[in-house]
């Protein structure tokens, strides 16, 4: 192999105490020509400023839609090797656990169809595998298929859903966030690898309401633990944080944002039909509290970027559910959504957008769902309301018309 | 055009000095701290050590001439001629001597005119027309107001309320009147779509303006029994009557279907909590004149409900706000329906979009 | 006259501790006709629930293109004496602050002139002359000349402004809302008058964030007190409060949303670099603190009723400003305001609504101001900025162009 | 056919279980509580007693394979081969021996990768492709994130801040990541409108969907040297891309104008106060590749700033929503532009509506 490109303004991001992923690029074009071209156009890049890629065409595996992002240079004279340099998405194990044997073999495998580098993961949970030409696509697929990985989504399909690792390591856990994303993975595997949406779809699974996948931002439905019963106190271990300094009154209560919690030195006391389950006094005195016993989650809706009607956050579509499987419940939820999201839906419209344009009363009459007051932070502040029925002359028994 | 300039306008209103009373001119930006000393009665001091009484009585809004004159004869009799009304439509007399409270209090309750309205207490309902005077309206005004205030008038009359609680009353969607930013508000509403009269539209209306002025376009126009008029998709009117503002023609009043909805939780003062709209809590009561007696008990509850579980000087929306509005529509037993989710402009951002719920 | 109409519906609303509307009603028909059949009529809007006015026709005084709203009985033959029943808004006088004599010189003038009916006041602040007919409406207005009281306003056009009590009986007034009530209402005489703005437009002023006017609610240009030096604290008779058995702690403290204060039993603290001037802590001890002496007042735009974009609040546009006569400053932005606003605004389009429709940034540009935090709750969560500046190729000096 | 359907597809993942340590299989579900022992280092204890330590270290996301077989090895001499990665793509090491810590956490730092990131802390930028991968960027990803990594490791390394403090960065306006809800965010931004290629338009793209695609209706059909092709109202341009993105001969990108934006202020937890987005704080700062100084001084002091002034437990957020906006901007110096001002489509809502100020 030739010697590395000279890369003087990449080098410098090679000093420092975090890891550089400059070394990781340089450690991979010592035996990889797609790497050191990859090196050589990002030195340009960063000399003049501006990427160098071109608009991605569609690549992809035998009898899938999605899971490849195709990726061409824009100056295939210059660096060859990076003509074509597409990234294959591979749907991650729940949790993102892994055994040393699991990832050599994906190692093995990317020595040798791509560039050798990857993203450990992307950041819908994928793992990513970077660079590679569209005529290793099918033998990477082959040998993953023997080591029993399977591609993720792009494109409007169903993405790799992914969760915390939940009840795996987390004491705070309100379902098995894991045993979910799995059973909906391998439930959904046609929507995940074959785009029938008006757009992608994303699910998120959270053990509880400090939401450590991100959930509520970055998920179309947003599955999040919580509980419906009281925290569960030791009012010992209280006693024991406040003797080693806690100030239980500033740290904990001062912080509630329920305001329903009370100390009088000795115990703790919550009001719990007030709680509004933040995790807070739970997450400053893990020995002390824990979430209660009656666990379950609650499903949310319509996350995304802001491209193109702003940004959102998902809302509360189910309150409480607990979530156990087959999830069947949730499943039906999940289908009369797509089915509705998919008959009027426009195109590249969310399912948090299709659900604006409608209205949460017509998306829940359509998904057959009754309205709850936990759907909404306030009733409305308009008087625009759309009343259905009116009282026709003649109806002297008064019955509704409309 | 010689007798229009000749002519005295534009003079304005008459200037306020002449109005205040002597002990006002004197002390007026000097006044130092005020002091409840029971319902209805203040005392304003001033850093000049001189002291303002002010007696504070309920009036119906609509009042006849002999009735002021009545406040007029008061006002000589106990303060030197000087009154005033407030921005809440009550009447305040302003006093110097202190031993003229009492008797003039005496007096006013002879006069049918409770005392109250001051601190943590219901004062009267900013009002509108309604059947009195206005043609938009969806329900009377001062009907319900003499109504829902006979209920409460013991709140008027004490100050035990946790804080002040405001009510507010318009006839139709104009809200004339503070009704968006009101503790609970009760609005007229219609429920049918204008009933358009294709004889008279060509004649009276524009027909694109009154296209353009529906904000669902639920209106086009049409040809109706070889007449140019408007025709109206149904399904589209949220009934905001503005086609019949611009269009006399689209009536919308319509005795079957009229009525009233409350709204609750806003508020106008910057105190504590910044200011907030009022939120449907009840979509629909029929009229039912003369005492609406649906409406007296849905706010007399909703106070109720309020007062026994708010904490010291909150006001209604701050303390929904506390317990969040599940809990809300738990505890005052009212149902939760589609037509509490918003489904205007910025709906989306009234879904609840986080999991701080209570169980 | 006639005896009184029968009204059994009605008088069902003469019981009952509150003061009545149908005894005033009926005490003005004792000896007016119009006042009579008013009573006939609404007992029939009772009775069939609907009210009986036509669309009201335009009716004024020489000289003036609003101040009279013209009505009509849809039910002439039936209630002649109301087959015009016009009302007039009269100015009230700053602060509605009256001597008896002023009064009686109104009510002998309507006495004459129409029903014997009047809202003392109307919701704008008017007082409301309830139910004239046309031949009316000069006479009245040549008798209110002589003592000196003038019309209102109505239609698209400058309202009566209105303003709390301030400094006349409040001691927490932060500048003089009634000098400056008046001043304006002298000012635009013209504008109050003779409607020419795409819509009505409202000035409420109040001595300090208690708003008691609810100007942030119901007015387009909403002036309210505040200060911006310290609040005023007499440390003793915040110890007598204490001493007297207030929860200094709770009552007050709690309550403070900038959380800035601080009681140690002795001694209240108060950061005000971080107070709001929410009033809370002045409000419950009058006694003790009182509002900073640098005082002044906030300006801001555009709250309405909903129709038809939605209610609206007003917003912030002058942080803080001395207001002292003549006012200069604030009558030079307020003329700035009408310009663009008539300029540009559509019919029946108000304020608030124009400056959402352009957006604040383009509103600022074209009324000469500077935008400054305060005008904002937050800054911007979506993305899309018009940037108005790029650099050309061949700006080697890098001049910004665009 | 025949083919197709004897390939084996939709096999989904590995199941998560035969990755998982048998102390985790036994106590799965039954942990009791953690405590970080140290920066980088916990235990989950379970109800049986059980004890499982974590150990966290940095990793750069864009790893090559023979870093992960670094890993792989690490995980063999410690941790019985079992590791796992977070959703902030850190690799976390999987212990049972409480002995094998420091040697561990030893050859981690030889390896070059800092322990750390849990409690109150900084951790790892969530981030995205850039210039080594993404046709869209408007900037470069890992390059930025090296550079403010650096500056701030010893908020990684330590646990000194008043609470989490979350990171991430997008090179563009598609935001893949959780940019939009993160107490710092560094936004790639296009502030050129495309120029587009005329000759490429025809062939390339759909012209309809094209002027369809733009949200302020900025361009539209034209035909330009005699081509099809379409025009650009450059006034109208709010630099979204969503043009780009349906038709490649509209490139947004540009050496001279593109650069980054700083957002903050959002979070994602519900812990005490519900999820927020992170707002604009800085509109623009030019790309200056390979350290973008001003990016990292400007974050640098975004954290102290935020460090030595909010409460305990406090995150970015929450501090500036007790403390006002104004304030903010006042005690960080950035000056307050038309840009900070929202114009999208519910600009109106976040006017300051209330006289709740500072001075
Ligand atoms: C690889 C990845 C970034 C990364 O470095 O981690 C990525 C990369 C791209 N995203 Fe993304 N997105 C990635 C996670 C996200 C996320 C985060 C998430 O899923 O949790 C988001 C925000 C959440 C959301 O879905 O809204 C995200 C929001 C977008 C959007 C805006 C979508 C929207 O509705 O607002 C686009 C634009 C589009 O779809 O046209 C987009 C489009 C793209 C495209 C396909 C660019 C394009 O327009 O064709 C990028 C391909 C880059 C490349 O060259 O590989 N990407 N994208 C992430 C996927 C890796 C994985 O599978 O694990
Ligand atoms: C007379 C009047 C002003 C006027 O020029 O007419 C007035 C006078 C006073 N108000 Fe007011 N307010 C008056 C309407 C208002 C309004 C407007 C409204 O209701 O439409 C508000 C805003 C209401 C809202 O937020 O919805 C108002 C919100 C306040 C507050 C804040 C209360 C709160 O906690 O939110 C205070 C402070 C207090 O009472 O502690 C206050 C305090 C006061 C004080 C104590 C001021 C003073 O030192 O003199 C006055 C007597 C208080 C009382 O009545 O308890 N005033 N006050 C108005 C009497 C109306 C009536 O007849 O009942
Ligand atoms: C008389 C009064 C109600 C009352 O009983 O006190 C009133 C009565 C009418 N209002 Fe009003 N408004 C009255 C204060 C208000 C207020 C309160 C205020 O000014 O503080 C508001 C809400 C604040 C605002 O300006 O938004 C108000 C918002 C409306 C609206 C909605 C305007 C909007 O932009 O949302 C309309 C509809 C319109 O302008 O077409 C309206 C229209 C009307 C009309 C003219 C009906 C119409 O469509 O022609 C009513 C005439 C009734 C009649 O027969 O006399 N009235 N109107 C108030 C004026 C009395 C006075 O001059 O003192
Ligand atoms: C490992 C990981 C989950 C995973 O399955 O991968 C995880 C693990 C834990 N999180 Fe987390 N969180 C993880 C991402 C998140 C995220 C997501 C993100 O940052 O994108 C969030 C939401 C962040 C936000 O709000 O913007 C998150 C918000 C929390 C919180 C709430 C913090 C707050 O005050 O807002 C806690 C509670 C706490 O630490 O007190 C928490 C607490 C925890 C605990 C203590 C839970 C437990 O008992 O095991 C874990 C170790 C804490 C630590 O690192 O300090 N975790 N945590 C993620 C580690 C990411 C990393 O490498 O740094
Ligand atoms: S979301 Fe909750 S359950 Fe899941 S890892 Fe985080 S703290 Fe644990
Ligand atoms: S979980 Fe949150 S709301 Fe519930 S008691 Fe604890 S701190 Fe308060
Ligand atoms: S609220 Fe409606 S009906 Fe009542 S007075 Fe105002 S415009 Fe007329
Ligand atoms: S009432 Fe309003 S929504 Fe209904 S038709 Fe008329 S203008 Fe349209
Ligand atoms: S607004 Fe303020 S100054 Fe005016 S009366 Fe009310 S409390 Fe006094
Ligand atoms: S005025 Fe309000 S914000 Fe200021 S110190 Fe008093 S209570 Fe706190
Ligand atoms: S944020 Fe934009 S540029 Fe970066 S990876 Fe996503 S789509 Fe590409
Ligand atoms: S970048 Fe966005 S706003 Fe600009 S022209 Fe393209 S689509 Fe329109």
């Amino acid at each position: 192999m030739a010697d590395l490109p000279k890369t003087p303004l990449l080098d410098e991001l090679e000093s420092g105490p975090f890891p550089s992923f400059v070394s990781e690029i340089k450690r991979a074009a010592e035996k990889n020509d797609m790497s050191k071209d990859l090196l050589g156009q990002l030195e340009q890049s960063y000399r003049e400023k501006i990427g160098h890629w071109k608009h991605g065409g569609i690549v992809g595996v035998m009898g899938y839609g999605g899971g490849v992002i195709g990726r061409y240079s824009d100056l295939p004279e210059k660096w060859p090797n990076i003509s074509h340099f597409h990234t294959m998405r591979i749907n991650h194990p729940s949790g993102w656990f892994y055994t040393s044997k699991s990832l050599r073999e994906i190692c093995n495998i990317w020595e040798k169809h791509g560039s050798g580098l990857t993203n450990m993961h992307g950041s819908t949970g994928d793992i990513i595998l970077l660079g590679t030409t569209t005529d290793h696509l099918e033998p990477v697929f082959e040998e993953l298929g023997k080591i029993d990985f399977d591609i993720g989504g792009s494109g409007s399909d169903l993405r790799t859903p992914s969760c915390c690792c939940g009840q795996a390591r987390c004491e705070w856990a309100c379902y098995d966030t894991m045993a979910l994303t799995y059973d909906l993975t391998m439930h959904y595997q046609d929507e995940l690898h074959r785009p029938a949406f008006p757009y992608k779809f994303k699910f998120k699974m959270s053990g509880c309401p400090n939401d450590c996948v991100a959930s509520i931002a970055r998920s179309d439905m947003s599955i999040i633990g919580t509980w419906r019963d009281s925290i569960q106190i030791d009012q010992d271990a209280v006693r024991e944080y406040a003797d080693k300094g806690m100030d239980i009154r500033s740290d904990v209560i001062g912080n509630c944002p329920a305001k329903c919690m009370d100390f009088d030195g000795k115990e703790l006391h919550i009001e719990n039909s007030y709680c509004v389950r933040c995790m807070h006094c739970i997450n400053v005195m893990p020995k002390a509290l824990r979430p209660g016993k009656d666990k379950g989650a609650t499903v949310l809706l319509g996350s995304k970027a802001p491209i193109v009607e702003g940004a959102m956050l998902s809302s509360v579509l189910i309150p409480f559910w607990k979530l156990k499987p087959p999830y069947d419940d949730l499943k039906e939820i999940v289908d009369n959504i797509w089915d509705v999201w998919c008959e009027d839906g426009k195109a590249r419209e969310r399912v948090g957008e299709f659900i604006q344009r409608v209205g949460m009363g017509n998306f829940l009459d359509a998904i057959g769902l009754e309205p709850v007051a936990e759907m909404v932070a306030h009733p409305r502040e308009n008087p625009y309301v759309f009343y259905e029925d009116y009282f026709e002359e003649g109806d002297e028994d008064e019955e509704e018309e409309g | 055009m010689a007798d229009v300039q000749e002519r005295r306008t534009d003079y304005g209103p008459p200037h306020y000095e002449q109005f205040l009373p002597p002990i006002i001119k004197e002390n007026y930006g000097k006044w130092k701290y005020h002091e409840i000393l029971k319902p209805g009665v203040m005392v304003h001091v001033s850093e000049t050590g001189d002291k303002l009484f002010t007696i504070r009585a309920a009036s119906p809004r609509l009042v006849c001439i002999d009735k002021i004159r009545d406040y007029c004869d008061l006002a000589d009799k106990y303060c030197d001629g000087y009154l005033r009304f407030t921005s809440r439509h009550n009447v305040e007399f302003l006093l110097t001597k202190h031993e003229n409270i009492e008797p003039l209090v005496a007096d006013l309750k002879k006069l049918g005119h409770p005392i109250g309205g001051m601190g943590n207490s219901i004062t009267s309902i900013v009002h509108t027309q309604g059947w009195v005077h206005c043609h938009s309206a969806a329900t009377d005004a001062s009907g319900i107001v003499k109504a829902v205030m006979d209920d409460l008038s013991e709140y008027f009359e004490n100050m035990k309320l946790p804080g002040k609680l405001r009510i507010a009353l318009a006839c139709c969607l104009n809200m004339c009147g503070a009704v968006h930013c009101s503790d609970i508000a009760i609005l007229g509403i219609h429920r049918r779509p204008p009933r358009t009269d294709h004889t008279r539209v060509k004649a009276m209306c524009e027909i694109p303006s009154v296209s353009a002025s529906c904000p669902t376009a639920a209106i086009r126009p049409a040809t109706v029994d070889g007449r140019a008029s408007v025709e109206v998709i149904e399904e589209r009117c949220m009934f905001c009557a503005n086609c019949f503002t611009v269009c006399p023609a689209m009536p919308m009043a319509d005795p079957l279907n009229d009525g009233v909805s409350i709204w609750i939780g806003g508020k106008v003062s910057n105190a504590r909590s910044e200011p907030m709209f009022s939120k449907l809590a009840i979509p629909f009561i029929p009229n039912n004149p003369p005492r609406w007696p649906e409406v007296t008990q849905a706010v007399r509850a909703l106070v109720e409900l309020w007062a026994s579980n708010a904490n010291k000087y909150e006001r209604m929306g701050e303390w929904i706000n506390r317990i969040g509005w599940p809990k809300f529509f738990r505890m005052s037993g009212i149902e939760f329906q589609k037509e509490h989710i918003d489904d205007f402009k910025h709906a989306g951002l009234t879904y609840k979009r986080s999991t701080h719920l209570t169980f």
